[in-house]
């Protein structure tokens, strides 16, 4: 890690925070979820919030976001409501998505987060496609937007990795491509069962320019993720693949028994979060500061779920709005 | 008002649309050179390579890519060749498309018709010659269009392209040559989920849809000499369709008959029939392909056909 | 007999076809750890990773794959994970494996067992909640189960493994843990197409398959008390289905009542009902979702479900 | 090309006779589409017999064939009967696939043929399908089958292209993918379509040892095949990129009015026939033996043609046949 004197703490602390911030919701949302409070299943991504800060961070308010179903972290660092979120964890009412979605299809459109995806490698041609409709427009106004897509290891698997950088590549959109690579899909080793050379020589033979990081290293990827949405905002379609891990299970409801406790112990030394912060004390960052963005974090968090707790259902018959506009009536009639 | 064929009538749909919507733009294979059934002919000359692309053979990318261009504004009409080839599509038509408006609890809105030419077409085997229009109309969050005639292709292809909602648009490739009056002008819509009368008659109630409408209306012209009178109603619009017409014309004629070129097996015949029977216990029967896929040879490919005589015998049975 | 899970039942089916017929194996997500409902569970163990293959995120190659493995003899067993991901691999199964046996004139067989689990379980919402039975019975060359019961998921599954023509075998996620009594032996089949009484009665048929059958064996139980006596049909497998077996009963009931889970509009529950209102006249009636996507939360998500008091209510009206 | 007198006569000659054989009966079912004879679309694959004879003449009969919708030529080189596949392009009784399949669906299993697919790239998955299969078998029996699957430079932009080279990398199956490159998909020129390096680059990014081809040198691609198929045969997947040209239209029906007339004559100066004719010629065979063998493939391919136009229509019922054992009755009823 490039640390030193000469980083540039402000910055970092924001990523510190804002890596906290997603720990801490992690955290409360694999509580939520052990409580039976988050009705669905809840996918958190602690030890990969270098990525969503990171990359995140770099990205202004209009920029738009695609993520996985493990997408609480992306979201937050693009800047949506942590209460509007976790009331949709708990299915209620105030949910960013009305109750409709949960954590599997997180989003919110108001900050450009076009939602988290239950289908493995969807989102990839959907991000392909926002930043074609971007592109389109570019013609017309002054559209700067760049669109951002992260999947995890085993999206590289499916077609749609080819087809949508493929896609992306020959039109020259505004797109940047974030494998954030944790190891694991679901309970089996990625790598195992991912023949060649790796994701980065699988999208340099479409035609990107890639590149591999330490996922958990927040100053390399704030400096790629920097670089490389300037370039993709240019229109030259970029890709990271950022080696990260997953410290806890696939969902809050697996416990991992398909990994040695040492091993998980050992990665728990490279925690990034905990990486950033040795990184700013030394960079002359007060631990009080740095202690209190903790602790701002974890009491945020608690009052979020305690304020998801105590918030209402939603109302039944929202279950039939956002269908169809053509068929309100006979939607309902059925 | 002129003539058009059906495939011209979708072109001038289109242009107009595209005219008046700078938002409006086309994806598909071989595009540019007007489609493989004309369908696009001149647009690429008149809009440009950006608003009619032309893209690699990734069904998939485009529906999904479609997907994501709808969500930040634009109205992507999606072009997948033959409805046989959206099947390397279903997860972005399905599971995103359909979904996205619902699962976002409304943030998203996606505004995309997908064509997809169906039907029988001389020998072009299983693959080339499904009709899964029943398949979509199972599916919440989709419209589910197919129209019959080149005034309807232009109108409700304009409505289609105008709809907010994804909109699965199948055309007959069998149709593509007929022609038929088409009314001039920019506002000649044509609502989503309206049927048409075909025919008025008094005896049996005959819905149909796409290219089997013109086999009814022919069946209907034999029977109406031997003095038994149907009334052809042409459905258009698959979901929503129009309940209130076509149980108005069974209250009247007391008996309905569904005919549709798909399998009869879990087709959207059953859908109308159970419906009719269940909200007036009137005698109801569908005519439909068999449960076989469709073969090459003429012969074997003609199995799996409904004519106009079995649609004559079938109302005569009933009437 | 033994009592047994859903989920245990169908392992030991497996496990005993696998002893059987070497040719015999399983591929998909995660199996060797069991699969994510356990339904593979210590099969890995006794089988080895070849036979109880571990596969990429790759739905199209899983599907795909298994009609090549299946076209040079051997038997996969296809794991979907979730009903919703199949839709990531439809080509490969709609227009491969269904239609090669047909299109090259019954040189290809593809016996084949796809097990793609349905329905709604607990706040999975729009992507891992869908019912999509119907789609498949509308496809020429597939047949198509879904077994209520442990019982029946061993039986069926066994059948279905023997079948040379490729199965979707879709199983109820809230099923997995429903125990029962489960017949030993190895060569305690169910043959497909076979319906199962339920529970016998006079008044109202009501036809049923997967989850549903337990609903309306509670509906019915509460209908008894009331002097009101159901028959209810478990119809296990949708293609082909056993419409003797139905058609006596509505015969002897005089009126239908067709129950799923599936959004009602374009099920098979308008298969079942048109065909019985074809045939016999009778009143019909279904119940199924309403044509909306599945919502997260428990309240909206309860929207979608057909409960006991539906049912109970329906079959007042009717009987 | 690599000529000369120490050339194999013998084996070149065989490819020849092959290539000869192929080119009449594409001119034979070009003829039969446009006199209405043969009802369905035919796409013909004049110009790129090099490939089908240099490829398929190293199979044995066992081994297995996977094609996509230009088919015809890799048939007839896996070893299919002319007169059976014409009668199945007519649709008559007595053709390969009992007139159900056609010319987008020709298969024949006795020589190991395993379809043509109409759908493009769906025949990768199908062929790695295969080859897992041979593979699993292998344990059991002495069975060293190899696979081949044909495609074209369309299908490595879907998604099936990747899953199945990973596929097939991942498992080490016996298994040839070969990208028969002809320039076009339908009327569009594939490159401008397909971002990046090229399929061999892409191929080698899933794990593939891959090479690049001259696919109308027959000596170039049979030395390839040969070596490609020994390696994949004992379990290590490969992948050929043939660059020929399609010489005709994309099917039967289609003038090819998106090329000049001076592109398509110049490319008829590397027909890979006069190529391999000439080949035969400097290293000493006979032109008469030559003549010969081409006129014996225009004879035989007239003679399937006037036999295919007197065979009779397949019997009705044969509709209803081979689609479920447990529903045939089922079936006729409905
Ligand atoms: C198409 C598809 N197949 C399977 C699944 C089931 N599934 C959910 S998450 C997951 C693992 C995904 O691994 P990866 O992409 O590396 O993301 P991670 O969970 O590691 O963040 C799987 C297989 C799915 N959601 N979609
Ligand atoms: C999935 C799919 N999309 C589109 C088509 C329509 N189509 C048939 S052939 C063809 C071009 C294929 O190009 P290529 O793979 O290079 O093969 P070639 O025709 O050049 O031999 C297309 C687009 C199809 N058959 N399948
Ligand atoms: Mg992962
Ligand atoms: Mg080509």
């Amino acid at each position: 890690m490039t640390a030193g004197r000469n980083l540039d703490t402000d910055r970092f602390f924001a990523h510190y925070a804002t890596m906290q911030r997603i720990r801490a919701f992690e955290r409360a949302a694999i509580r939520a979820a052990r409580e039976g409070l988050a009705t669905g299943a809840i996918h958190a991504s602690i030890g990969q919030e270098a990525v969503a800060a990171g990359v995140c961070g770099n990205l202004v308010r209009s920029d738009l976001l695609l993520s996985n179903h493990r997408g609480h972290g992306h979201t937050l660092a693009k800047g949506a409501d942590a209460g509007a979120m976790m009331r949709e964890l708990f299915g209620r009412e105030g949910g960013v998505c009305g109750g409709k979605g949960g954590s599997m299809h997180i989003a919110d459109f108001g900050v450009g987060m076009l939602g988290a995806n239950g289908v493995v490698g969807a989102n990839i041609l959907i991000a392909a496609g926002a930043a074609h409709g971007v592109h389109m427009r570019r013609s017309r106004s002054a559209d700067d937007r760049v669109v951002v897509c992260i999947f995890g290891d085993g999206a590289v698997n499916r077609g749609p990795f080819l087809e949508g950088l493929n896609w992306a590549a020959v039109y020259r959109l505004p797109v940047l491509f974030v494998c954030e690579d944790n190891g694991f899909a679901a309970t089996t080793r990625t790598e195992a069962l991912t023949a060649g050379p790796g994701p980065k020589a699988r999208a340099e033979s479409l035609g990107l320019v890639a590149a591999e990081v330490d996922g958990n290293d927040i100053v390399a990827v704030d400096a790629l993720a920097r670089d490389f949405i300037a370039a993709a905002r240019a229109g030259e379609p970029r890709f990271i693949h950022a080696k990260t891990w997953r410290l806890e299970g696939h969902t809050a409801a697996d416990k991992g028994a398909y990994r040695e406790a040492a091993e998980v112990e050992a990665r728990w030394a490279d925690d990034p979060v905990a990486r950033c912060e040795a990184l700013l004390e030394q960079a002359g960052v007060e631990s009080r500061r740095l202690a209190g963005a903790r602790d701002a974090a974890v009491r945020e968090m608690e009052a979020v779920f305690d304020e998801a707790r105590a918030a209402d259902w939603p109302a039944v018959e929202r279950a039939f709005e956002d269908v169809l506009d053509t068929t309100a009536a006979r939607n309902a009639a059925d | 008002m002129p003539e058009l064929t059906y495939a011209e009538a979708a072109r001038i749909a289109i242009a107009e649309e595209m005219r008046r919507d700078p938002d409006v733009w086309a994806l598909g294979e071989d595009l540019g050179r007007g489609g493989v059934f004309g369908q696009y002919a001149g647009l690429a000359e008149e809009f440009g390579p950006e608003r009619i692309c032309d893209t690699p053979i990734s069904e998939a990318s485009i529906m999904g890519a479609s997907v994501g261009a709808a969500m930040v504004g634009t109205r992507p009409i999606v072009e997948m060749r033959f409805s046989d080839f959206a099947l390397c599509a279903v997860d972005e038509l399905v599971n995103q498309a359909a979904k996205a408006r619902y699962m976002f609890g409304g943030q998203a809105r996606v505004p995309m018709v997908i064509r997809e030419p169906i039907g029988i077409w001389r020998s072009s085997a299983a693959q080339h010659s499904q009709s899964l229009e029943a398949w979509y109309t199972h599916i919440p969050g989709l419209v589910v269009v197919a129209p019959a005639t080149p005034a309807d292709n232009k109108g409700l292809l304009k409505s289609a392209i105008r709809c907010d909602d994804p909109v699965v648009y199948m055309e007959h490739k069998n149709l593509w040559g007929l022609a038929g009056e088409v009314p001039e002008g920019d506002e000649r819509t044509i609502p989503l989920g309206a049927a048409r009368v075909e025919r008025a008659g008094t005896d049996v109630t005959v819905v149909s849809w796409s290219r089997m409408v013109q086999t009814c209306a022919r069946a209907a012209a034999t029977l109406e000499e031997e003095g038994i009178s149907p009334e052809v109603i042409d459905l258009r619009t698959l979901w929503p369709w129009d309940r209130e017409r076509v149980m108005e014309s069974v209250a009247r004629t007391g008996r309905l008959l569904v005919v549709h070129e798909a399998v009869a097996v879990g087709g959207f015949g059953a859908e109308v029939a159970a419906t009719v029977a269940e909200e007036l216990g009137a005698p109801v029967r569908r005519l439909g392909a068999p449960r076989i896929p469709i073969a090459y040879a003429p012969p074997l490919e003609d199995q799996a056909r409904v004519t106009d005589e079995m649609i004559a015998a079938a109302v005569r049975e009933m009437a």
